[in-house]
């Protein structure tokens, strides 16, 4: 069954790779990437799972706070630009 | 026979991924992507001559022998940190030289330092 | 399971190194930059390196990822499409490394082959006795700390003198704090609250992989990450001049020295109660207690380090960026 | 029996779990612009990782392990939407406009 879910796991992953590679806008690329990062939580935890380790999941649990920080960090700089070019148009 | 060794030849692969940034690419910015994809690859081949077949996280646990080896693990998790603080470094430069020279294409500072 | 989930993450790590080569946007090459060390993190985890896992996906997507955008930020978004002299020379250079290296992989021991050299050396006794002689589970925390203690000084050196670097070449000395970076996302409530929400969580987590990494994945390097990534979230959410009055930059530069410090006065503490430099058996009544101590004030040497340095030059770019706004305006 | 009974539930709900990650997924991949792209991935995101990380707690050898999904189970719960509402909004900040339909 963890087999099932695993492949599941990378498909998403594949897909999502194939539209941050593709685009078109740059949103969309954050988009795949966050998705990414969420599949990518899932996939250690049931590696984690697998092992019947627990503590592997500390790296899931990492996963989860970084990722978050990686998203915002990115609307961040989105609101700089925007400011940016606001000022360069009036 | 050869197939034990495909994964070194992906990381080979990699490897030479970020080799032809780095000296293809005139875009300091780019250039430091394709340091950073180089050092992760040199990990992935590290990490991936640590593996053992059936083995376990190197952490002792009770009922467990056969665990992966941990030496290039070690090595690893320092070269990933050392590796960040040095990309903070090259970033740090390609903002002076954009300070300087208003530009981080390599030919355009080439081409002003040959004007000067 | 293994090998599946090897091959697929190498076909991914493929297409987005390649997709990078391509892409002339500057911003997308950061977010596939963060894509390519998630999967190889992912990676890791797969082939047992979980304390390297725990350290990449730290900085992989965390770190470097808001470095890389705020040196963006500060220079500009696209590579200019230019044409160069024909790529055919770095195409051939690359070619001719490439097939030198698969030709030197030819003679390597299989993957995953447990009878390779490089298992027969040094780490079987690792392995076997580092229970007896350290007393912690954690093989990589007691290589780390203890066997391997001279690297790791030198490599919390070098993550120092890195910090100094950045330091001196984008930190202003006086007074900055007028400075601001601008309009945070304080304006969004629900970022707000979730960010207030996560950032003790985050601290708590730092705390945890600090201490906890004696006995699961974890360390000083990977606690100090998270530290500084969670006062980054603070200072992306509520705007970097709210995050310098919590921690000032002057105490961060103490801490960054004070964390070396505190690695190499363990190791003359070794030497002063007559044992090597670094060497931790005699700091306690018996040899295990000794290293437990030595292991625990190292890695929080470490910690203290990493999360200062990590911080600073975080610092450091967000200030360049608030001297940029100023002037620009 | 119980363990039988637990172990059909996990399996249900990893199951589920992956075919909603895959739904979401697809939708991503071939949805027409971004805003029916974040719907697609928001609207599976978030129950795709509480049936999988909820499979797994199911199937959890120890409390240790079951304390730790909880918490991934927790923050992602938190973050996944948090982030995807950030997203949008500031798509629509950024001048992005969802494509519509010819009206007909």
């Amino acid at each position: 069954m963890y087999i099932a879910a695993t492949a599941a796991i990378l498909i998403v992953m594949t897909l999502a790779v194939i539209r941050a590679v593709m685009g078109p806008t740059l949103y969309d690329r954050i988009l795949a990437g966050n998705m990414f990062g969420t599949k990518t939580v899932l996939l250690i935890a049931i590696m984690s799972a697998v092992a019947g380790r627990a503590d592997m999941v500390d790296i899931a649990l990492m996963y989860a706070l970084i990722n978050f920080i990686g998203t915002i960090a990115v609307l961040r700089y989105f609101e700089y630009w925007s400011e940016e070019e606001e000022k360069a148009e009036s | 026979m050869v197939l034990g060794l495909y994964n070194y030849w992906i990381v080979v692969l990699l490897m030479m991924t970020g080799f032809y940034i780095v000296i293809a690419h005139g875009n300091l910015i780019k250039k430091v992507v394709g340091l950073n994809i180089f050092q992760t690859s040199v990990i992935i081949m590290y990490v991936s001559m640590g593996k053992v077949r059936d083995g376990a996280p190197p952490i002792l646990t009770d009922g467990v022998t056969l665990y992966s080896n941990p030496l290039p693990h070690v090595l690893m998790l320092t070269a990933i940190v050392v590796g960040v603080a040095t990309t903070a470094l090259a970033l740090s430069l390609v903002i002076r030289i954009n300070e300087a020279y208003g530009s981080v294409e390599e030919e355009d500072i080439h081409t002003q330092e040959q004007s000067s | 399971m293994v090998n599946l989930i090897d091959i697929v993450l190498m076909g991914l790590l493929l297409i987005t190194a390649f997709a990078i080569v391509r892409m002339r946007d500057l911003f997308a090459i950061v977010m596939l930059f963060s894509i390519y060390s998630l999967a190889s993190a992912s990676f890791f985890v797969n082939l047992d390196a979980v304390d390297v896992a725990l350290t990449e996906a730290a900085v992989g997507a965390g770190i470097s990822t808001v470095l890389m955008l705020g040196t963006l930020a500060m220079t500009r978004r696209h590579e200019e499409r230019r044409p160069r002299q024909p790529h055919l020379l770095p195409l051939f250079i690359v070619a001719v490394t490439g097939a030198v290296l698969i030709y030197g992989t030819l003679d390597m021991p299989h993957f995953a082959d447990p009878a390779a050299p490089i298992h027969q050396h040094v780490v079987p006794r690792y392995i076997e006795q580092s229970g007896t002689e350290i007393g912690i589970p954690n093989i990589v925390a007691s290589i780390l700390a203890s066997y391997r203690g001279f690297d790791t000084l030198g490599e919390t050196a070098v993550v120092f003198t890195a910090g100094l670097g950045v330091l001196t070449l984008l930190g202003r000395f006086g007074r900055r704090e007028e400075l601001s970076d601008g309009r945070s996302m304080y304006h969004d409530m629900i970022l707000r609250v979730i960010g207030k929400a996560l950032v003790p969580l985050m601290l708590l987590f730092a705390l945890y992989v600090q201490f906890h990494g004696e006995l699961g994945p974890g360390g000083g390097f990977q606690a100090g990450v998270v530290a500084a990534a969670a006062f980054i979230l603070y200072s992306i959410v509520f705007g970097w001049d709210r995050a310098q009055k919590i921690i000032s930059p002057f105490a961060l530069n103490i801490m960054m020295a004070c964390g070396v410090s505190l690695y190499a006065l363990v190791g003359v503490a070794g030497m002063l109660l007559g044992g090597e430099f670094l060497n931790y058996n005699v700091l306690g009544s018996y040899p295990a207690g000794g290293q437990h101590l030595g292991i625990f004030l190292v890695e929080l040497g470490v910690g203290i380090t990493v999360a200062a340095v990590m911080l600073s030059i975080y610092f450091d770019f967000a200030a360049r960026l608030a001297v940029r706004k100023l002037e620009g305006e | 029996m119980i363990l039988v009974i637990l172990d059909i539930l996990s399996w249900i709900c990893l199951l589920t779990g992956s075919f909603l990650g895959i739904s979401g997924a697809v939708g991503l991949f071939r949805f027409p612009d971004f805003f029916t792209r974040i719907h697609a991935s928001g609207v599976t995101d978030t129950m795709c990782t509480v049936l999988i990380i909820g499979g797994l707690m199911l199937q959890a050898e120890s409390w240790q392990m079951v304390a730790k999904l909880l918490m991934i189970l927790l923050l992602l719960t938190y973050t996944s939407p948090t982030s995807a509402h950030s997203l949008a909004k500031s798509a629509i900040r950024g001048g992005l406009r969802p494509t519509l339909g010819s009206g007909d």
